[in-house]
């Protein structure tokens, strides 16, 4: 096991997020532009997307993939219901319910790592993760919001911003979401007729991309750990905590979901890491929005700097030994 | 050469469609949006970096003549100020005529 | 037939059209940040002006190269003629003049899916196209401002701003032609040797590009549509019209030429192709700077909205058709 | 610290090399330029899509104590307004000399 | 509405954090940036391209109505401008609470 | 040898370096977003560090090439102390410091140039030669920095602002160092079962990516040509002439060293290369924070329209000859 983790952490990709921290902590100016990244971001959704459409066009619907599906959304709606119910007491209301979202949800560039750390391993998964994660982006995010307004607005504030129809199009029409929803219908319609025509495209350049985007991150994450030590208050610890549970906790509920489902050992890491992973693009975009009273600055150091990490670093390779001992 | 008042409104770049939808309203005679900017205030540091979460500003300047027409425009813009943060400063102007 | 349109409508850059256009109609927030946008154009006019030149290089100029070039760039100073007389007493002069340019004129795009067209059907086309194209970006930007001067300046007001080394440098040397003719130039200079250096760069992305390329033309045409609705005024049905017509009548008069000069299969369906398509890069900004009197509301929604999508979709299946029928 | 007035100039991208042109020809002090920003006015939005043939506006500033050189900026300025559009705004400020 | 004064800041991008570490040390309530522009001084052109070691300028606009953080500002950008370049306008404006 | 200058120039790199300064000699508006520029650079950084560490991890270290490292920071020391003695009463000290600093340090593009002209040539080289080149950036900032302080301070002023901390921060850990020193270290660490995972990223695309780039430079470099004939005072004839004896010099001094270690065809080539170079990214980014008072408009037209042009346009062939003939 010890192995795995070596090779995990010796991959191209990890590497270059080390690179991006040290960066940072070396305070060295190396930066990504920030049109790029979003740019580099947006290939990784375009070819995971497009990737897994094809995928379903060749092995088609059955009944544990739907089962997968529904336990996929499920747990990305039942995730936040527990992290609100243990925040809200500990931390401002508004603040417990982003963090619920934020830890129901999903962070895409997690799964990414995770399917090239089974690629460059040579086992293989089913195309339907990726919808499965497409599902697990929106539910946590509503389910945030309506604990939110459950538990705090008895005194009937506020409530008059409030709109289904703003709250429903943050959460499933957020640019990221749209676009991996979308290619992966795209290559599900064109299936390996199109993917022939693009796949040097997505294929070949995909895990030089994810080196340059997780150097990015490294960088991103690594400012993110001085933002928490700028703020240093009580809470903070709690946060800490839970930042480093909640992946493990919810990896846990995964891993037990995968096992009643007698998932195959690549589709149950994947659901694992989704379940284990937190939102930083889409939860944070939909909650400043919908919820403004939240403070970024306590779910994203998160979410970005400790559960990011935690998961493509440490997590991967344990939650493929679990599943390995398990199945 | 006339004068008028110089709007500058900073506000997070995800309203920025609310702001020109504002102003569509309330009649104003044009803006200049400077889209994709940085800052920091009572509601953190915001370095635009989108895909770390970290949402941008946007500035909107607007020179306007029409003393109803600044009214409602303070008018719309403050409850989306105290909702989502911001600042909105005013000041007197020349506008040369073209 | 149908069978040509529908598998033409299920590639993926088309596909990835559609998808923009929905991420519109749908609000989502899905972007292509703008030097992205401008950095995958730039990359497919180097991309398709470096092939042309390469393919120029092994099958060198004959006559009938010669007399397409020339009936090429005759169509794109002809175009602009009869557009401008039925427009000039319809709508304001100004507005008539950048519109009959605008046809006349070409739109790299609408090509470069074209060839993509052709080569995924296994269709062989000739390199010297891409330097008809070349050749007909300019000409119509010229006889529009011409036909301008002539009908609008009786009364001799706003005489002393014009330069004709002005309109020159707008109508040549603008970036994208510049491009264009630089990249087929050097791949003509270089030939199968400079390819072989550069081809998984230029050959193998080409796709993918065009798909995330077309995905931010999706977007942009589907804002445009929405500026269409907002003005709404009664020279806007006259509009519509020319830009469903214009494309069709043009389209015609290419398939007339090309069957003249009895071209192939692919050459003709690309000089159909030009003819029938409208700028919506080279035109505008050239208008921008020599006829400031026109308004971009007008012309941009006609060739971006309208005649580009009827163009890919539905156009080139459809003169394929046709030059299947008459050659 | 000393008194100066403020310009603000926006137009188009597009001649923004002419207003460079006249800023030199007019002799300004300096000037900082915000380039391809966005903007609605009579001549429609800008969105700064300029794959989609839409210009984009810029932005300038300068500060300047030389009433003459301000005066024959203002005179430059006029005729390129009328042509492409924008605005033009002046206000007083004061300048910290370092 | 209430008084205050607006600061702007325009120096080379390159010191941006140390004009943010002084906003930070004199306790201004906030600034907005906006980073990677362009302009022309006494230290020649800077067109923001770095790749050709060409430097880029950044603008800093303050709103501030506590006259001692200003005054301290002042203080502690003037070397700042006198070593590496560059302006700053102050002047009077309403700033509208939220 | 006329053939080798030929062939070089017709490479379809230089031919669009070519076309980059035609675009601004003809007054196009061709332009390279910037942050597309930064991405191209650092997308070159990575890759040659990359492609460095690997083959590094395959030949490891031994004495000559521990001897080459040592002798290419010595040149990097070395170079400058001549440089600013010769300018030192000729120009402002501060910009003979700084341009003492610029031809002591390296351009990565270049030595990217030399790279891929050997590849094409099918002339091997040394992984280590990147890490020469990495060891390079930095010696010089420092030594001109010194020089600077030694010759210029006897008045004492300005003496409060200098930190060594500062200074070696800026020297070392300028972004484009981190990222080709970080690309090295990953490079050797995975070697080549990494390289297995990104080369078509990081290989195939590599000349088609330095195609544009060089488009960008021929731009930049062109139009700091119209910026150098503004300038026109005295002094600049002597800039000139330095901009183009200075990098022949230095290459003399790199044969020698070549020769003296008794380094292979391809290595002797690169250290001529690297000697000749001029850096136009590290350097100026560090003086304008530790010396500011050096004018930009004085070092930056010398290297990067003077000596960059110089060296990939004749240099590197002439380089070429000259160790065919010495060695
Ligand atoms: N005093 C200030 N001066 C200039 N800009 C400010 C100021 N305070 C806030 N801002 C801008 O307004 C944004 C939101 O402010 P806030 O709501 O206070 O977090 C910040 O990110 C800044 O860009
Ligand atoms: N009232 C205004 N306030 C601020 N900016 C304006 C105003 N009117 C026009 N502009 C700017 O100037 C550009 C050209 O204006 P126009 O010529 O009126 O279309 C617009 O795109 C805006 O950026
Ligand atoms: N008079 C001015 N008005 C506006 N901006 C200026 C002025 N002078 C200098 N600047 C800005 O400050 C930067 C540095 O100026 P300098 O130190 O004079 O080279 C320039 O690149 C401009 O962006
Ligand atoms: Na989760
Ligand atoms: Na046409
Ligand atoms: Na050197």
């Amino acid at each position: 096991m010890i192995d795995t983790f070596l090779s995990n952490l010796s991959s191209p990709p990890l590497l270059f997020f080390f690179l991006g921290a040290l960066a940072v902590a070396a305070r060295s100016d190396l930066e990504i532009p920030n049109q790029i990244a979003k740019f580099l971001s947006l290939y990784l959704l375009f070819a995971i997307g497009f990737k897994g459409g094809v995928a379903l066009a060749v092995a088609p619907f059955d009944t544990q993939i739907v089962l997968t599906l529904g336990a996929a959304m499920v747990l990305s709606a039942v995730v936040p219901l527990y992290t609100f119910m243990f925040l809200r007491n500990r931390i401002p209301i508004a603040d417990a319910a982003a963090i619920a979202a934020t830890y129901g949800s999903v962070s895409a560039v997690t799964f990414v790592t995770a399917t090239s750390y089974l690629d460059v391993s040579g086992i293989s998964w089913g195309g339907h993760m990726v919808a499965a994660m497409a599902l697990m982006e929106s539910p946590a995010i509503i389910v945030g919001l309506l604990l939110y307004r459950k538990y705090a607005l008895t005194d009937g504030d506020d409530d008059d911003s409030f709109s289904w129809s703003q709250l429903l199009r943050e959460a499933c029409l957020n640019g990221s979401i749209f676009l991996i929803v979308g290619s992966l219908i795209i290559g599900w319609i064109t299936g390996p007729a199109g993917m022939s025509q693009i796949s040097s495209f997505i294929q070949d350049l995909f895990l030089g991309v994810l080196c340059l985007f997780l150097l990015d991150m490294g960088i991103v994450a690594a400012r993110r750990i001085k933002d928490l030590r700028n703020a240093g208050s009580k809470a903070m610890s709690i946060l800490i905590t839970m930042a480093l549970v909640l992946p493990l906790l919810n990896a846990m509920l995964g891993l037990g979901i995968a096992s009643a489902l007698d998932l195959d050992e690549g589709d149950a890491l994947l659901l694992i890491v989704l379940a284990a992973s937190a939102s930083y693009i889409a939860v944070p975009a939909a909650m400043r929005l919908v919820l403004p009273q939240a403070n970024p600055g306590s779910y994203l150091p998160m979410s970005l700097a400790i559960t990011f990490p935690l998961n493509i670093l440490v997590g991967i390779p344990l939650y493929h030994a679990l599943v390995r001992w398990t199945l | 050469m006339k004068q008028c008042t110089r709007i500058e409104i900073v506000v997070e770049q995800s309203v920025s469609g609310q702001v020109i939808d504002l102003l569509h309203k309330v009649g104003a005679p044009g803006y200049t949006l400077i889209p994709d900017i940085r800052g920091e205030g009572d509601r953190g540091t915001r370095r635009g970096d989108e895909l770390a979460g970290d949402s941008s500003n946007c500035l909107f300047i607007i020179a306007c003549d029409d003393d109803t027409i600044i009214e409602s425009l303070k008018a719309g813009l403050r409850p989306l100020l105290s909702r989502s943060g911001g600042v909105c400063l005013l000041s007197a102007a020349e506008w040369l005529r073209h």
